[in-house]
């Protein structure tokens, strides 16, 4: 099972994950963490390839996905 | 809970309380400049025979130098403005065996640390220069800065800029870097090549990374990567194009400063047995 | 204990060192600065060349690789301090030495290496200025060795007065910079550095040498490691050693954590640093004194005056019979100021010689505020004072 | 010359000496000095104020430092570039350039002058203890011919004296 996890303590909302996600798992919430960012949310896990590119661009270490 | 494979290599909190998240603004390019150097660090140190506390990091002052400053569970030093390059070229006199990754921006590269730059690849010492270049001052407010492209206007340059920008992988090149490359924040995972590259590199390696400043350039990190992507081109594709080529510049592995110091050491050494 | 570091072997090879032999050498001062700093065990020499500092660069260029130690020269004397405190961090030993417009060049440098708790050695072959003044000799740079750099940042510096000098002090400067995790300056002039005498090298292992304490000694855990907590004086790991330290010149907790600033945490960091060579002032400072029993007035000296001061307070004694006391400061920062006030009781004149205009003779007159009628001056600029000159100053003081 | 002859004294002869040099542009070109100053007590101001012996080998060195002469001290010249001396001071001569041309080059003029003052300083200094001090500071490769430069100084000065002693004898 594959899981994606966002950490709302470091994440600050700047959706680069949803624009790099090539399968569109990915989209920009309206979930609001305690810094006032807009967290991305998992809409499509089904399509996730675990390619790891979220993992790979994020800037503030915040998304993790089960590794293969 | 499912954490980042890095952050086994970053210090979320200590005694004195918590260090993460970072101090950088939303979307900004250093941390994935970051993520993507731990995950080259990360490919390096599973290979056999090296050790994690071989590698050092090293960083001046500025937005990207942040990146050392109290989150790695790496040895770092947080440096002055500009001088990372010396203290970096400190520690290989002390210790040659350290791998030393160093960690600028442009300004702080180029400007203030313009002739420690020029230095450090002239004599080729074995050091992996990461530039996170976004074309500006960012800490300070999103002056200009000597990679800024004319005309641009910043707080400093309200007018346009008069000046013309520079380039910094030619300036590495004809300095004597062994190894130079460009890419973009981007370019994840030809940046990450670069980077295990540049380390393995004998030498002094150059690795500029063009990146985004969404708060001074007023737009959102996504639309900036988009553009990022688009004003550059591949090197070999970069003859009739007026676009930003990124690629790999330079590869002349040459004598390291330290191996030819080495070379002296001997001789002393005959001399005196 | 030099064989203790000798056999510490941290490069490859096995080197017979070519220590200088004990006895009698005829060496010039900045000859026998880079021979302290080698049986000190300097093993990282980054400089850039400055009329009249450049003799010690020239001369831990041919010796430093001898002993498995590396010399550079780099871009500026900007660079040269960095360089240090990137040697000092990954374990070695490192020194410079400049002179007047390069050591203004290097205060960023120190104060950044205070805040951070490097330990490294800068000499300091003092010439006149402002400007590029001139080549001769001065002690011009006294008040910016405490000074020059920006912030709350105490300073170790001591003053040579001869050849021997720059052998011992040398090594002491070493000593202290390790002992206390600081920088120290060698403030010499030119006058010393470029003297020919006689020095005496003792049996090299009875010279006491310090190391820097580490977090191994202390049994200390990578986990539980505080790069600036502990003690007073924290333990310094070196890179390479699995204690990933992290350096910060910024504000810090003793963690080295930078981003939990407050008031408290900031006035901690700074109270520390000051208190830690502050506090110890009495056991880091030295002071020489001679004829201080029975004397209505005092002289003060430091460095290369201190020769012509001693000839002159001698001469004065024997020939003129007045009753002068001769203090010689080998440590100018942190001041000695209980030190100099417990060898005084009650004088009528205190008399400072300086190569300057009168700079050192600030906080000797706020030391002995109530201990003395007047502190008079005796300045010179560009040359050491001839005997004739202090004599002359002395009778003209003592009797008005 | 006086970093030779300052050991000489320390360390052969066990003498305090101190030496100090001109240091600046003269140095680098111009006329340049260098003092040495030699005591069985402690030496504490470094400079020379009053010399007894100056060796001169230019004519303007000898018009510049002669003000630091004592009035009857002693001045080692070389008489093809010195020329003007003034009365009073006691003079002594040394084709120095001469003599180095004739053991091999211009390099070894110091020797030569060492060997004189060795000669003037006699009653001071043993003579072998300054040529152990040559031997000691010069290329291991260059010691004969420096020895050998030494002594056609030190000979030159002790004919002279001789000539000197035989005519104070006839007058």
């Amino acid at each position: 099972m594959i899981e994606i996890v966002i950490n709302s303590d470091y994440c600050k909302g700047c959706s680069i994950c949803v624009a790099f996600c090539p399968r569109k798992v990915l989209q920009t919430s309206n979930h609001i963490n305690s810094k006032g960012f807009m967290l991305p949310e998992v809409v499509n896990l089904d399509a996730c390839t675990q390619c790891m590119l979220c993992e790979i661009v994020c800037p503030d270490l915040a998304i993790a996905v089960t590794g293969k | 809970m499912l954490k980042h494979p890095m952050l086994k290599y970053i210090r979320e909190e200590g005694p004195a309380g918590k260090r993460l998240p970072f101090i950088l603004c939303p979307g900004c390019g250093a941390g994935q400049v970051l993520n993507y150097t731990l995950h080259a660090v990360d490919e390096i140190i599973n290979q056999p025979g090296v050790k994690k506390e071989d590698f050092v990091f090293i960083s001046g002052i500025g937005c990207s130098s942040r990146l050392t400053s109290h989150y790695l569970n790496f040895d770092s030093g947080w440096t002055l403005h500009g001088r990372a390059l010396p203290v970096a070229t400190g520690v290989l006199l002390a210790n040659p065996k350290l791998k030393v990754i160093v960690f600028t921006g442009d300004g702080d590269a180029a400007a203030i640390g313009g002739n420690h730059f020029i230095h450090a690849f002239r004599r080729n010492i074995n050091i992996t220069v990461i530039c996170v270049n976004n074309g500006l001052y960012g800490m300070t407010g999103g002056q200009v800065a000597p990679t800024t492209q004319p005309f641009t206007i910043t707080p400093t340059t309200p007018y346009g800029n008069v000046e013309e920008a520079f380039d910094l992988c030619k300036l590495a090149t004809v300095a004597g870097a062994s190894y130079v490359s460009r890419w973009t924040t981007a370019h994840p995972f030809q940046t990450i090549k670069a980077i295990k590259k540049g380390i393995a590199n004998k030498g002094a390696s150059f690795i500029e990374i063009l990146s985004q400043c969404p708060v001074h350039e007023h737009k959102t990190p996504v639309e900036m990567i988009n553009a990022l992507k688009g004003m550059t081109v591949s090197i070999d594709k970069s003859m009739n194009s007026n676009k930003i080529p990124v690629g790999e510049f330079h590869f002349a592995p040459r004598p390291e400063w330290t191996e030819r110091y080495e070379a002296i050491i001997e001789k002393c050494n005959e001399r005196i047995s | 204990m030099v064989e203790a570091a000798v056999k510490e072997k941290k490069y490859p090879g096995n080197f017979r060192r070519p220590y200088i032999k004990a006895g009698r050498h005829y060496l010039e001062g900045s000859e026998a600065c880079v021979e302290g700093a080698l049986v000190a065990g300097l093993k990282v020499y980054a400089g850039y060349p400055i009329t009249p500092a450049s003799e010690i660069m020239e001369h831990a260029s041919r010796r430093l690789p001898q002993f498995g130690g590396r010399f550079i020269q780099m871009e500026d004397e900007i660079s040269a301090a960095c360089a240090l405190i990137g040697a000092s961090w990954a374990g070695a030993k490192a020194m410079t030495a400049t002179s007047s417009p390069g050591f203004s060049l290097m205060q960023e440098a120190i104060s950044f290496s205070i805040m951070t708790e490097t330990p490294l050695l800068i000499v300091d072959v003092q010439r006149p200025g402002p400007g590029q003044g001139y080549i001769t000799t001065s002690q011009e740079d006294v008040m910016q060795a405490r000074y020059g750099h920006h912030g709350e940042g105490p300073i170790i510096a001591l003053a040579p007065s001869s050849v021997q000098d720059m052998f011992e002090l040398t090594i002491e400067a070493f000593n202290l910079s390790e002992k206390w995790r600081t920088p120290v300056l060698l403030m010499v002039e030119e006058t010393v550095a470029h003297l020919r005498e006689q020095l005496i090298v003792p049996e090299l292992d009875t010279i006491e040498l310090i190391k820097r304490k580490k977090p191994q000694d202390l049994n200390i855990s990578p986990e539980t490691y505080l790069p600036y907590g502990h003690d007073i004086v924290p333990p310094m790991a070196n890179f390479g050693e699995g204690y990933n330290i992290n350096h910060v010149g910024l504000v810090h907790s003793e963690d080295g954590n930078v981003s939990n600033y407050s008031l408290k945490v900031h006035r901690e960091n700074i109270d520390r640093l000051h208190q830690k060579i502050e506090g110890n002032v009495n056991e880091i400072a030295r002071i020489e004194s001679q004829f201080l029993d029975d004397c209505d007035h005092v002289l003060i000296c430091y460095g290369s005056v201190a020769r012509t001061g001693l000839e002159a307070v001698k001469e004065v004694r024997e020939v003129h019979g007045i009753k002068i006391g001769f203090i010689r400061l080998v440590t100018l920062w942190p001041f000695p100021e209980e030190k100099l006030r417990s060898l005084i009781s009650k004088v009528k004149n205190v008399f400072v010689p300086e190569m300057n205009l009168g700079m050192i003779k600030h906080p000797i007159t706020e030391a002995l505020r109530d201990k003395c009628d007047r502190v008079i001056s005796i300045p010179e600029i560009g040359a050491l004072h001839s005997p004739e000159k202090l004599i002359d100053q002395i009778i003209k003081g003592s009797t008005c | 010359m006086g970093r030779v002859l300052g050991a000489a004294f320390t360390i052969h002869e066990g003498i305090n000496s101190v030496n100090t040099h001109s240091y600046g542009p003269e140095s680098r070109g111009g006329s340049c000095r260098s003092e040495v100053v030699v005591s069985k007590g402690e030496i504490y101001y470094p400079n020379v104020r009053k010399a007894d012996i100056l060796v001169a080998l230019s004519q303007p060195a000898l018009d510049t430092y002669k003000r630091d002469l004592k009035e009857e001290g002693i001045v080692l010249i070389d008489p093809n570039s010195v020329k003007d001396v003034p009365k009073s001071l006691v003079c002594y001569g040394v084709p120095a350039m001469e003599i180095a041309h004739s053991v091999g080059n211009v390099k070894y003029l110091n020797s030569v002058v060492l060997g004189a003052l060795a000669a003037l300083l006699k009653s001071m200094i043993k003579k072998e203890s300054l040529k152990s001090a040559v031997s000691e500071n010069v290329p291991p490769k260059t010691i004969e011919k420096n020895l050998e430069a030494f002594e056609k100084g030190w000979t030159h000065i002790m004919n002279a004296n001789m000539a000197v002693a035989e005519y104070e004898k006839e007058n």
